[in-house]
């Protein structure tokens, strides 16, 4: 994390070096344009404090902005609605001195009370965030979730451009927490005339405004010409157009009705695509931080043996895996995708032997195999993947069961932790932000152990959580190196135990009509998933 | 055509000369094409008919007398019936062979038809007015209010009452009478040469049959139209008819002056018929059941009463009753015939009903000793009383064989083992007149009257006490008709049953009974002996129902009854209300009479 | 209409087949269920693969399904394996689905019916009452929760098809029973002092067959196509096993790139339901006389 | 007649009320936890045990449900859990789409199903009628999401006859209409049909034809009225058949109808949205069935509503 600097005095301000925020846009780019989007799913949400869908993320990113901000197609932080911030030395404490002349949608100046109405906001329990957790390390947090306060004692307005942020423990993974869509900054009075519809009619001082919601139809976003940063966005309007079936949608782009598709090429599609140069020519490859995995749960016997752990990690062909959904993913060798810090290089995971699993399992004591479930969401292709799994599994003498269940089935029969196992896909870890620990926390760590918990494999190992609490008490950039070499050890560990089969990495492959214009990694940019709507542009 | 034509007289037919003929049938041929190949309906039929003149064709069911009638139409069932010899002809036109186009503009200006069922010949969602209109308009390019000008006045004609009124209402809203009548206007409101007139009056109560006919006959003489009349009833042929063609089995046996063939019928088959119909009087030369006062009586009737609620409104209160039967009294001897007669709806089966236990009722019903009610009944009461139905094949499980069907009340009441249970069943089906070895067969294998039989036999083989027999007759065809009666008259001769007989014909009431309750709205306006009753009837409505009868006598022509006016009286009431009760005074002799009526 | 057009009225079930092989229509359905039946019975010889078999080489490199043709006859599926073995082992799941399925909700439905229809007084009202407020139903989005709480296996996704589909045959098992009560014959009985237990199976009963025939075989047609639904929506027979139903789910995407995965089973879909739907519109011809001679 | 109405919407009223409290029960003891659905994955368990408070998703059912029930009879259907807004707003923003689509599909299988009857039955026997009734038969048997991907693969993608999907113009609607409507054709035309026959063999229709009427005007004015009755009455049960068909037909063809919320809201245990959906499909469809029957009167004068 280059970017990520502070010093070794107590309250040393600087600015970040302006080569590193800045990004700098193509020269070719021309204002003006309108561009098609489309998502199967509707669109639940654009209330940056509730919204964590796949489709709203990217657009609550465009209506709205944090303190933080990522450079464009990249995991680079750069400053927001922050022009600078200041780290205390004991990573404590964070002052942040914010862009003035920023103005809300509605036309009111941005200020640090706006600020810390927001954090306040996300954090209320009323407000049912899904992403308030995050902002657990906020002194204060504690008290505002069990709603003995309404308000965070760590957040103080200095003056109308300034906010301090104390911390409650060092926090490596902060500044990112700040540039979630769960820190945007929202005008308290929007949202109070909004009624509790502040999702429908959302008021931000991001790139767009919302123009137009047609619900179950489309949403209509309209360029903010007084956008803080200079020159973007480019588009006069965006036009997502929901609940089309992502095939439909392809088949609308080829059409030249379509400019981006939202949920990328279908899978049925792909094969189509790639085999015609022209077609192929206008599709875009990227990584993403992403990882599918099956959970063995090592609270149920059998998987509460390690070797019968790590004979199902040897027994899953995960090239054939990637072959079925037709390439679009590495194989994984670990939890972390390779983009991501704290990735172990050189790792080659468990090999794929089934006769050498067999032995193992025999050696365990299940040389006939044993019965189990196979949890599975039920949409294409999970279903899928899981049969391949089942094939696999079945040459080493386990035979698994699949249930084949709608997504809210599968996570509560994961959070019970009644699901031997679970092939996480359709529900499969995206990263937040890019930070090693996004992994860990409710996943792997012993947080995760509880009755709804997200760590499905109920892997509990005390001794890693304080490793990777130690590890995020490290806000040192110049000790970065060693942080992540500290994640490194946490996972390698959890490879080890064997609790995850992690299968592969997606990659992402989307397309977009020949006149859109704008840097490919725009398209797939890791953060602002699908794509970033505030730096593209058309070149009609 | 003239309305100065001149009124047909009993002579006509002998007068009747070609250039008089309207209508000519001459070898007519009609065929069905089954799956056992072509089948022959009508065979090598030849007939005229002279302007003005009646002619009716007689037979039973399956002579072939519709067929005829519809051949003439051009209106036979497609593809499988049709025209398969001979010529009709209507004036100069042969209407076998003419397309379709050309029939249809004869059809309804210069032949019309009225159909047996008033009930279903009138489109039930189509005004009385538009179907008069559209009738009118189909051949004559008049306007929409010239046509209803001319329906009303044809309405009037059939002195329906209300006309105007009755343009605006739909079919379901008039009795079966006023249908009728809508059904005559509408055939004659174009003049036709020809009325075709298919049973007319067989779905109809008596007194409303003897108003159709009355008007019918009115009509003619009004018109000069050439009526065919279809009818198995000879008491009707006798009323109406000059010339009769006499049919069997799709061919004509006898044909001729209705006077001549009445007096001497040369065609066994026409004496057969002849002999069959019940005549009124015919039943004094019968010798009357004992009068058996001292015996204890097999079911006695007191003050019964059968109710139902009409629910309405929000809650579904009970804001109507239908007052089906009001406070009926009477009881029945052993070995005696009681009938009931009465005009539909008027409450004679719903005692029936009662009195085997199937609806609930107020009063006391005695059978044998036994209280009825509404529920369960004691296996003994259940083998004193029995019920015979109108339509055997309905009443008869048509799944079950003949032989299970007979044998099912011993089976019920557990009676004898199946060996005994079999013979048993074997000698009912003799006795009822069928052969045992038919055990085995269906009740769709047989004929009606056999049908009738089965379950006569059924009825018997708990060895009853009283036998009901609801308009047991009423569906057969007169010759059959006989033979049942007979069966039953034997019946009770050798053992002793009473007989409880339903029926809405006075003719075979006479015939049959010993003593007669005269049945209106529910109530009982007159009972006595059938001597009492028939020799002297003292209630204006029992008047009126025998009056009504049509006698099978050419030579008898009887004046005709006055027209009831106004809406038939109702059974329904408010709840609160009821109907005005009738007391019965004993005019001497047991003879008991509704007062204030007469 | 006439005496000499009415056709005399043979009730006799001997009578009934051989009226039935007489109508073409019918006979091509009875053949193609039998065809059906045949490979559904005889799957595990006459298929070439194991249905959950997936071939290596059953993929293109690139991971799409091989086309009709070659080794594997109807092509293979997005996993590799060989869709006619899939397609005859799914007859299997989809056939007795059918027949379970549809065999309890007549049962439901039948039981319900001639309750409701022959005791009537606060039993029938009751009954019919909850037979309206099924009717009320969504009926797919009843089966996708009951298909929710119970976790899909073959013979849970024949129950909810059961409990969603019972209520067409108890309204008119209704329908009948009340008409048949209400016959002369049943009053006959009523006097001849039958029990309720003789009336009702000794009498009502034979006659509500025909209609529990036609309606079990025009029955299977829907619950063919309703297990199909299910299994599109992703609610239906979990996954190896083939239905019909699922084959088409896993596959429908690809529509275009590999329209044999989507359009054969529907098509075997279709022909199944459509020879169901033949031989039941042909026994209510053959089995009804009400209807006797309609064409 | 005002009576009748009322008993009707009682009786309505309670079908409603037993539908509402069989899906909120089906609901209750669905094996997926909404709160889990809202918490997000970085909830702690306080957080959960706080939302589930808030929701009242820890109270017994029977208390939950007489709470859903008292917000209903106040015209509120609650907000959606993870939307966040009013579930009358959602439904009432796509309801107008699955009308459209529900009254195209229904118009598109009378004109096919009625026509396709009518002409079956005059020419019964015939060809014609063979192979209508073949046609009808097909179309019953045909899976409606085969049926849909078939109609979008020719006419939309091959032949570019119609729009792929989406919402808004004439052109739009066609498909699914079609889809839904083909169906529906097959039924009714089979019930027309023998409806038909029969009423062509009343003894009015042989009153009609000796009246000398035109077969046009025996066939448009005396059989097609007393015909269609018992078509009018499966209108009303067909609306069930139909809010089924919607969820798939939706789905495909990217109707942005009450199905496709339905549909997302179960997979996400959102109770607000599926009970509200429920209970307006149901609505939906005991309307269409009072409506039916309110219609019968004007077409046949015997039938008293009372």
């Amino acid at each position: 994390m280059k970017k990520l600097l502070t010093s070794t005095a107590l309250m040393f301000a600087m600015g970040l070096p302006a080569l590193a925020q800045e990004y700098t846009p193509d020269p070719a780019a021309a204002p003006g344009g309108n561009i098609v989007v489309t998502y199967k799913d509707d669109v639940a949400t654009l209330d940056p404090a509730i919204g964590y869908d796949w489709q709203n993320w990217s657009m609550i990113k465009s209506l709205f902005d944090g303190l933080m901000d990522y450079v464009p197609g990249t995991t680079d932080l750069r400053p927001g609605l922050a022009e600078s911030y200041e780290i205390s030395d004991d990573g404590l404490t964070y002052i942040f001195n914010l862009r003035p002349g920023v103005l809300f949608h509605n036309g009111r100046e941005m200020t640090a009370e706006d600020v810390k109405y927001s954090l306040d906001r996300v954090t209320n329990p009323e407000t049912l965030s899904p992403g308030a957790g995050f902002f657990a390390s906020i002194a204060g947090y504690d008290a505002m979730s069990d709603g003995s306060a309404t308000s965070l004692s760590g957040v103080t307005v200095i003056d109308p451009l300034t906010v301090s942020i104390t911390l409650s423990r060092p926090d490596a993974t902060f500044l990112h927490v700040m540039a979630l869509n769960f820190a945007s900054v929202v005008p308290q009075e929007a949202v109070e005339a909004a009624n509790g519809d502040f999702g429908k009619m959302p008021v931000g001082t991001g790139a767009f405004s919302l123009d137009e919601w047609v619900i179950g139809q489309r949403l209509v976003f309209a360029k903010n010409e007084n956008y803080w940063r200079a020159g973007v966005p480019y588009l006069d309007a965006v036009t997502f157009e929901v609940g089309q079936e992502p095939v439909v949608a392809l088949l609308r782009l080829q059409n030249g009705e379509v400019d981006v598709p939202g949920d990328g090429i279908p899978p049925a599609k792909f094969t189509e695509v790639m085999g015609d140069p022209a077609q192929a020519a206008q599709v875009i490859e990227g990584g993403q931080l992403q990882t599918g995995y099956i959970t063995l749960n090592v609270t149920m016997p059998p998987f509460d043996n390690v070797a019968v752990r790590q004979a199902v990690n040897m027994a899953i062909n995960k090239e054939r895996i990637v072959q079925i959904i037709n390439g679009r993913a590495v194989p994984a060798t670990q939890p972390l995708p390779p983009s991501m810090p704290g990735y172990t290089e050189g790792y080659a995971g468990y090999p794929f032997d089934p006769e050498a699993a067999k032995a193992m399992l025999a050696d365990a004591g299940f040389a006939d195999g044993f019965e189990t479930d196979l949890y599975v969401m039920n949409t294409d292709p999970n279903p899928r993947i899981a049969q391949a799994i089942q094939q696999d599994l079945s040459s080493i003498g386990i035979t698994a069961n699949i249930l084949s269940l709608a997504q809210a089935n599968v996570i509560e029969a994961g959070g019970a932790g009644t699901a031997p196992m679970i092939w996480s896909g359709g529900m499969a870890w995206i990263a937040d932000f890019p930070d090693p620990s996004n992994f860990y926390g409710p996943i792997l760590g012993c947080a995760g152990v509880v009755e709804g918990g997200w760590n499905w494999s109920r892997y509990c190992v005390p001794a890693l959580d304080e490793l990777a609490t130690a590890a995020d008490s490290i806000t040192d950039p110049a000790m970065m190196d060693e942080r992540m070499s500290k994640w490194s050890d946490v996972y390698m560990s959890v490879m080890e135990d064997a609790p995850w089969v992690p299968v592969f990495n997606e990659q992402r492959y989307t397309m977009r009509s020949p006149r859109m214009g704008g840097a490919e990694e725009l398209y797939v940019d890791p953060v602002s998933i699908p794509v970033n709507y505030d730096y593209v542009y058309v070149t009609e | 055509m003239t309305s100065t034509r001149q009124t047909s007289t009993a002579d006509t037919a002998a007068v009747a000369n070609s250039s008089a003929t309207v209508l000519a049938v001459d070898g007519l041929c009609v065929s069905v094409r089954s799956e056992s190949g072509l089948a022959t309906l009508v065979s090598d039929l030849s007939f005229t008919l002279a302007r003005g003149e009646t002619l009716a064709i007689a037979g039973e069911s399956g002579s072939g007398k519709s067929i005829t009638s519809l051949a003439i139409m051009g209106l036979l069932p497609p593809p499988a019936v049709r025209v398969t010899g001979g010529v009709i002809r209507l004036g100069d036109t042969a209407l076998t062979g003419l397309p379709e186009g050309q029939m249809r503009s004869i059809r309804g200006d210069r032949i019309a038809m009225i159909f047996q069922e008033p009930m279903t010949s009138l489109n039930p969602v189509l005004t009385v007015g538009s179907q008069l209109c559209e009738a009118i308009r189909a051949h004559e390019p008049v306007s929409r209010s010239a046509a209803q000008a001319r329906a009303l006045e044809a309405l009037r004609q059939v002195r329906l009452s209300q006309p105007e009124q009755r343009m605006g209402q739909f079919p379901h809203e008039l009795s079966g009478g006023m249908r009728q009548r809508v059904m005559i206007a509408m055939a004659l409101v174009l003049r036709p040469e020809v009325l075709i007139a298919d049973e007319p009056t067989t779905a109809l109560d008596v007194t409303v049959q003897r108003e159709v006919l009355d008007l019918l006959r009115d009509l003619q003489r009004e018109l000069g139209t050439a009526i065919i009349l279809i009818t198995h009833d000879m008491g009707v042929v006798a009323e109406m008819a000059e010339r009769v063609i006499i049919m069997r089995q799709g061919r004509m046996v006898e044909t001729g002056n209705v006077r001549d063939i009445f007096a001497r019928p040369s065609h066994a088959y026409t004496r057969a018929l002849l002999d069959a119909v019940p005549r009124m009087g015919a039943g004094a030369s019968r010798p009357s059941a004992a009068h058996s006062e001292r015996k204890v009586p097999v079911a006695r009737l007191d003050d019964v009463s059968v109710r139902y609620d009409v629910r309405a409104g929000l809650m579904g209160r009970v804001s109507h009753r239908v007052h089906a039967v009001e406070r009926v009294s009477f009881d029945i001897r052993p070995g005696e015939t009681f009938a009931l007669v009465g005009e539909s709806g008027c409450g004679k089966s719903t005692i029936a009903k009662a009195m085997v236990g199937l609806v609930p009722h107020e009063g006391m019903i005695d059978i044998v000793g036994h209280r009825v009610t509404g529920g369960r009944q004691a296996g003994a009461f259940r083998r004193a009383v029995q019920l015979v139905f109108q339509d055997p094949m309905a009443a008869l499980d048509a799944r079950m064989r003949v032989g299970d069907l007979v044998a099912e009340p011993l089976v019920i009441h557990g009676i004898g083992n199946a060996t005994e249970q079999r013979k048993r069943a074997e000698e009912l089906m003799i006795l009822v007149g069928l052969s045992p070895d038919q055990l085995n067969r269906y009740p769709h294998e047989f004929s009606g009257g056999q049908r009738q039989r089965i379950c006569i036999a059924r009825a018997l083989a708990l060895q009853p006490q009283l036998v009901i027999a609801d308009e047991a007759v009423s569906a057969l065809d007169v010759s059959v008709q006989a033979q049942v009666l007979a069966l039953l008259r034997d019946l009770q001769k050798n053992f002793g049953i009473a007989i409880l007989f339903i029926s809405h014909d006075m003719a075979v009431v006479e015939n049959i009974s010993d003593r007669v309750a005269v049945m209106f709205l529910g109530q009982i306006v007159e009972m006595g002996t059938r001597e009492q009753v028939f020799g002297d009837p003292l209630h204006p409505y029992t008047r009126r129902l025998i009056q009504a009868v049509p006698l099978p006598d050419p030579d008898l022509k009887r004046a005709p009854i006055p027209r009831l006016t106004g809406e038939v009286a109702s059974p329904i009431h408010r709840v609160g209300f009821g109907p005005e009760r009738r007391q019965l005074v004993d005019t001497g002799d047991g003879h008991l009479v509704a007062m204030g009526d007469r | 209409m006439t005496d000499a057009t009415r056709q005399v009225e043979t009730a006799k079930p001997d009578g009934a087949l051989r009226r039935l092989l007489r109508r073409k229509l019918a006979v091509f359905g009875l053949v193609l269920i039998g065809l059906v039946l045949l490979g559904a019975i005889f799957a595990p010889w006459i298929a070439p693969f194991d249905p959950a078999e997936q071939h290596f080489d059953g993929l293109t490199l690139e991971g799409a399904p091989l086309p009709p043709g070659g080794v594997y006859l109807l092509g293979t599926d997005l996993l590799g394996r060989d869709l006619f073995t899939r397609i005859l082992y799914g007859a299997q799941t989809s056939l007795i689905i059918g027949v379970a399925a549809n065999g309890l909700s007549l049962i439901i439905g039948t039981l319900v019916g001639i309750t409701a229809g022959f005791f009537r007084g606060w039993i029938g009202t009751v009954l019919m009452r909850f037979t309206d407020l099924m009717m009320a139903f969504p009926a797919l989005l009843l089966a996708i929760c009951l298909a929710a709480i119970f976790t899909p296996s073959l013979w849970i996704v024949a129950m909810v098809i059961a409990l969603v589909n019972w209520v067409q045959t108890a309204r008119v098992i209704y329908t009948e029973t009340s008409s048949l009560a209400e016959r002369d014959f049943i009053a006959a009985e009523r006097i001849l002092g039958a029990s309720t237990g003789r009336i009702l199976f000794r009498h009502i009963l034979p006659h509500l067959v025909p209609t529990i025939i036609v309606w079990g075989t025009l029955g299977i047609s829907t619950t063919v196509l309703l297990e199909a639904t299910l299994s599109f929506l992703g609610v239906g027979v979990q996954p190896p096993t083939p239905s019909w139903g699922n084959i088409i789910f896993e596959n429908q995407t690809y529509f275009q790139a590999a329209p044999w995965l989507v359009f054969i089973p529907g098509a075997a879909v279709l022909l199944l339901a459509l020879a169901f739907n033949l031989v039941g519109d042909a026994l209510r011809d053959v089995l009804d006389p009400l209807q006797r001679g309609r064409d | 007649m005002a009576g009748y109405l009322l008993r009707r919407l009682v009786q309505s009223a309670l079908i409603l009320l037993g539908v509402s409290f069989i899906t909120y029960f089906l609901l209750f003891i669905l094996p997926a936890d909404p709160v889990r659905q809202i918490a997000g994955r970085a909830a702690t368990a306080e957080t959960v045990a706080n939302i589930r408070e808030q929701l009242g998703l820890d109270q017994p059912f029977l208390v939950q449900y007489s709470r859903y029930l008292a917000g209903l009879f106040q015209g509120d259907l609650g907000r959606s859990y993870l939307q966040r807004t009013e579930v009358s707003t959602l439904i009432g923003a796509r309801l107008p789409a699955t009308l459209q689509l529900m009254a195209a599909g229904i118009a598109t299988e009378l004109v096919l199903g009625l026509s396709m009857g009518v002409a079956a039955a005059l020419t019964r026997g015939k060809a014609l009628d063979n192979s209508l009734m073949i046609t009808s038969f097909v179309t019953v048997s045909a899976p409606q999401f085969v049926v849909s991907l078939l109609l979008l693969y020719v006419f939309a993608v091959k032949l570019g006859w119609f729009p792929i999907g989406g919402y808004g113009t004439f052109a739009h609607i066609v498909l699914p209409a079609l889809t839904l409507g083909l169906l529906g054709s097959g039924w009714y035309s089979r019930m027309m049909r023998s409806s038909m026959v029969e009423v062509l063999r009343t003894d009015y229709i042989r009153t009609a034809r000796a009246k000398g009427l035109t077969r046009a005007r025996v066939i448009l004015r005396h059989a097609l009225p007393n015909a269609v009755l018992p078509v009018i009455a499966m209108i009303g049960i067909d609306i069930g058949i139909f809010m089924g068909g919607i969820v798939v037909v939706e789905s495909v063809f990217g109707w942005p109808g009450i199905g496709q919320l339905a549909w997302q809201a179960i997979q996400r245990v959102d109770i607000p949205i599926i009970m509200g959906v429920t209970l307006v499909s149901a609505a939906a469809i005991v309307i269409g069935n009072l409506l039916a029957d309110l219609i019968a009167p004007f077409i046949d004068p015997r039938i008293k509503l009372r």
